[in-house]
């Protein structure tokens, strides 16, 4: 039974140590700059790790996986946008930032699967590790798209309104419209630059095309004690998450189930793109279901912050990582796992 | 014995994302310099703070002199209704070299 | 053109340790946010800096309304009179739209 | 001759190396947080090493030194607390705060303590590593204590002061009584959800329910880097302690005595212990002697400027991480382990 | 009631390679005490940040009786001259027990 | 051809992507105490290797280095302040400063050259690790003298043109003199108690007079993750090293080239002394270059900001990191290899 045994990971453990350290209220506090430092190590070993793979890999498989990134990417904040909508919870600009964590992928998450096909010992292809890098952006932009167009619906609502009064107020409208456009240019720039994306490809394209004994000397700083960092990182992650279960109440039951509900409609579309589109074994699927299930928790939001600052950050964080995060690690990973076997019979 | 002179100085707490805009408009807007101090903290939009330390808030401080003060405070202003989060207060300091504080930054 | 408002500005320097108790004092009085920030100091009580860095100061400011500052102040110096060490001091500052200083902390 | 050898451990070497910066003033000064990180990750990897020792201990025993680290950590700062008194050096509050240092335990200590074996080739018993993580605890608990019970003499002087005069000090002091009876909970709460202690315990819990084949994946992390991490933390705690020699003037000479009394004190009672009761090798003797002699100065001083803020907390840093460390990690060590070695036979 | 009486605060922004010739001067002109915050910034001199963090630039906070003031600026004007970089700014503040900053560092 | 090898080392490629994510304007940002860290690592981990093999090495040889790491400390700010003085292109104050950083060492440097060697498998001596730690403080000093030249002429000038004026300004001038004669031992004093130093000298010794039972167990830190250490580090110092390319402008095309000839100067002197004057090998020849080549990042800034406040600091910044340290690790490294390989002969 895989579901029970991944919760007896150390790396899974302690993320469920580090929520309980703030269920118990522990004045357990981890250094802010620790998790940064941990994610550039994080994001620098597997890219290394999937560059030195895929110097030998497939360019077809490896171009259709990156087109196929950009398609969940694209599609599953759209998706769930729709559903914040119909749920009529939130408001327009709302919808729109939370979905698009929904479209970008949790790297935190990635790792603890990779952890759990290892320990299980199922094999897995290198081609999610793409995916990974590229679909932090997409996600971004359609964040962007998302708002604008809500800008528009807006705006209209309020000139039907304006009309019968305020001619200022068609003007600010127009000013506001203006600067959106200059913004959109850089924030497009920003969602392909973006830090993560950045020390995530560069490192897979060092890996590539590094001498192999520069790589050789490599391995034990990025292999080796990758297990022991992951965990730390997953210990802190958890005393965050731990903190955002407070602001549950905040955001209500059906947010609350929204951010189980997306991971499952990711989790099913990308069983199936995996196994029967990309043709990827049973871990590698599993690994492409992680990717579609998981929410951004560290490139999305100060993206969202600057773009959509009417949002409200309790929103997207809590529904992220003390909802979505949580429960693939827990019930998640097992659960496309399960998926993906019984499908690739 | 020191002769001291008024100046403003400006304070603004924000998320540190919007950094470099801000020292954009200070620029624009002829500040001839600028502190920035790492901070965390709560208001309107809720706790501010840990989010893996990625996404958290800074203090900025411009002592500015008082006539090019409005301005700026405009441009802050449009921000704010634009729907950012900005905490902007004046102090009232007194300088050793007012000159200082009129030459603009490179 | 910007209007200005008046606004107390509240700073209190201690150990970081009281960090919690006196946020809970804030919303309790009626502050609609806070702003923390890590420092290290000198005062009565000797050096407050290193010990392996778990034990450090904050500086933390309050802006708040001035008719709610004086029961904040009681409840600062009953903590003082209970042997907390806090250095805190109080300064004129002008803010942009007062309503939001107006506003409790959820 | 073990007690010289001890001194060209790297370990302590790099202890002493972080005094001598010090003393030649040298600008060099760690990153605030790098010492809370290493602890994180030294507490983590004794935690989790414990742990998987312990899956395999036996649960009398384990219990067992429990208990006694229970006695311990009441004990010993009640004895500090007398001699503080006879000293007639200090007041009642700072007598309170200094002596609870006493009952905990210093983790850098600890671990120096298992190098010295360690590179000895001494074997020890793994429970000491529970205590360790026990006696943090009611040392804070017991600290808590002798100050209510040091307020109320002052207060029942006072009073007897206030018979003849102010009314209004007595009710101060009723004021005083209540907070404290309110706080006192949350005290207990703190002393046993310390950071340190939940790190220390959660891992030991990992370590020890964790699957095999995750636990292997870690080793590399929390075994092979380990001694080098030990050794960057004591170069660095060394860089602090030679800061408070500056302070030692200020303390004055009998305090500075207690000092290294203290250590010895616990020494002589943990290595009887350790022998005696607990039926420890000698290794494991030393150990608990070390848990004995040693003096938090980690989870115990923040917990005292709350609890006990009226005491100085020069006293209490100074003695604590100025003259008790330095003095069990140079001289204590090997000389409990020279004792143990004298009562094993 | 709290009975508030003033005070002067003095800042000081510059690298922090000077914290410790500072610290030395507070205690020579009758401080009790002080509060450093680590900061980054810009000005006359180009910014003052990275640098691989060895280089930075610091706050420092110093609440003074306004008798003892002067001297202390006569001394930041003479380390200005000799070409430091200080930028240096003083506020009223308001504090509840004036005895606290007259008493001197050990 | 070792020299486009050289560019596909992990430790160079780091380099490269960060100073590309400055120029693609990422918002990556290391944590400012990460660089700090891994700096203390990097000194601890090459001190204790150092050290370790020196226990084993020829006394004389070993100070003859040192004397030799004092002559090149010494005349190459001399040779870089006449050159700038030359150049018309910066004052008396500016040209110690920057000449100051020419006679120091960038560790970055010499770590991407032992890396690089490692990789082409050539042997090289231990002893250009003691030069290395020598070569901090020398260059220190010199600048000190320079300056004091430099105020001595600039304040003759001006009581010139004060004899004819003012009486208060030859005062102001006594009263600098007088105030840098106090602070001229403290300078000497800094010189040589510099954090960088103190890491170094200090490891070093530990490495050489441990317990060798003592000193295995650190290998797995100092040895086996040092070259991803390394990497992580060489990525941030892109990072900043991108960020001053913008100031290059601001510098003028004069002292840019300064930044190229300084090091090639230092370079062919540094391949000359250590092939014929201290009989290395052409991979400790190589090593002796890169000292002589590469200018102080880390140890001299701090301490010209405070000994020559009226300097510049983005010359000596820009120069030092934005130019020469690029320069070194990318073109410098595989010329000075070259050169001594072909004077080897
Ligand atoms: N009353 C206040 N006093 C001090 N800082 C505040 C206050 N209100 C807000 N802030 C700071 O400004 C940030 C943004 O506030 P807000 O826009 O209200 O969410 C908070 O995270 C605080 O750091
Ligand atoms: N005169 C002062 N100016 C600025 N900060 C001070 C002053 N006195 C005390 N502090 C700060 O308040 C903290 C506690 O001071 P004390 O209660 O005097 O020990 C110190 O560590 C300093 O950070
Ligand atoms: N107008 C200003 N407002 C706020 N901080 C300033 C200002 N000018 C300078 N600073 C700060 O003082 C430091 C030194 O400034 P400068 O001496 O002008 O190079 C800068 O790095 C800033 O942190
Ligand atoms: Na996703
Ligand atoms: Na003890
Ligand atoms: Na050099």
């Amino acid at each position: 039974m895989p579901s029970i045994s991944n919760l007896l990971l150390p790396a899974v453990l302690f993320f469920v140590l580090g929520i309980f350290t703030r269920v118990i209220k522990s004045d357990l506090r981890f250094p802010p700059d620790l998790a940064k430092i941990l994610s550039i190590y994080l994001l620098m070993a597997i890219g290394l790790h999937g560059g030195n793979a895929l110097a030998k890999a497939d360019l077809f498989i490896a171009l259709n996986s990156v087109m196929w990134a950009f398609i969940l990417g694209f599609t599953l904040p759209i998706i769930g946008y729709l559903i914040l909508l119909a749920t009529r919870k939130v408001g327009l600009l709302d919808a729109a930032a939370i979905s698009a964590h929904y479209g970008s992928v949790s790297a935190g998450t990635f790792l603890t699967a990779i952890a759990y096909l290892d320990n299980a010992g199922i094999k897995y292809e290198d081609y999610p590790l793409i995916m990974l890098a590229i679909m932090e952006s997409p996600a971004i932009v359609v964040g962007l798209l998302l708002a604008a167009k809500a800008r528009r619906t807006i705006a209209a609502r309020k000139s039907k309104a304006a009309s019968h009064g305020d001619e200022k107020l068609a003007l600010t409208n127009s000013d506001n419209v203006d600067n959106e456009e200059a913004s959109f240019t850089s924030l497009l720039h920003d969602a392909f630059t973006n830090g993560s994306v950045v020390i995530l490809l560069g490192s897979m394209v060092i890996g590539a095309i590094s001498l192999p004994s520069g790589m050789e000397k490599l391995f034990p700083f990025v292999d080796d004690i990758f297990m022991g960092v992951l965990c730390l990182f997953l210990f802190e992650m958890g005393n965050v998450a731990g903190k955002r279960l407070g602001d549950l109440r905040q955001v209500g039951i059906v947010l609350a189930l929204f951010g189980i509900v997306m991971p499952l409609i990711g989790g099913v579309l990308g069983v199936y793109i995996g196994l029967n589109i990309l043709d990827f074994s049973v871990g590698g699927a599993t690994l492409v279901a992680v990717l579609a299930a998981s929410a951004s928790y560290i490139a999305v939001p100060p993206a969202m912050r600057l773009a959509i600052p009417e949002a409200n950050p309790s929103y997207y964080l809590t529904l992220s990582l003390g909802i979505t995060f949580p429960f693939n690690v827990i019930v998640g990973i097992p659960l496309f796992h399960k998926l993906a076997q019984l499908n690739a019979i | 014995m020191n002769r001291l002179y008024p100046e403003k100085l400006l304070n603004i707490i924000t998320i540190d994302a919007l950094e470099e805009k801000l020292v954009e408009s200070f620029r624009k807007y002829g500040a001839s310099g600028y502190t920035i101090l790492r901070a965390q903290g709560e208001g309107s939009s809720g706790v501010r703070s840990d989010m893996t330390g990625f996404d958290a808030n800074i203090m900025i401080k411009v002592i500015i002199p008082p006539e090019r003060l409005t301005a700026m405070l405009d441009s802050l202003e449009r921000k704010i209704n634009k729907g950012h989060h900005l905490t902007v207060f004046i102090v009232d300091v007194e300088v050793l070299s007012p000159e200082k504080f009129n030459a603009r930054m490179r």
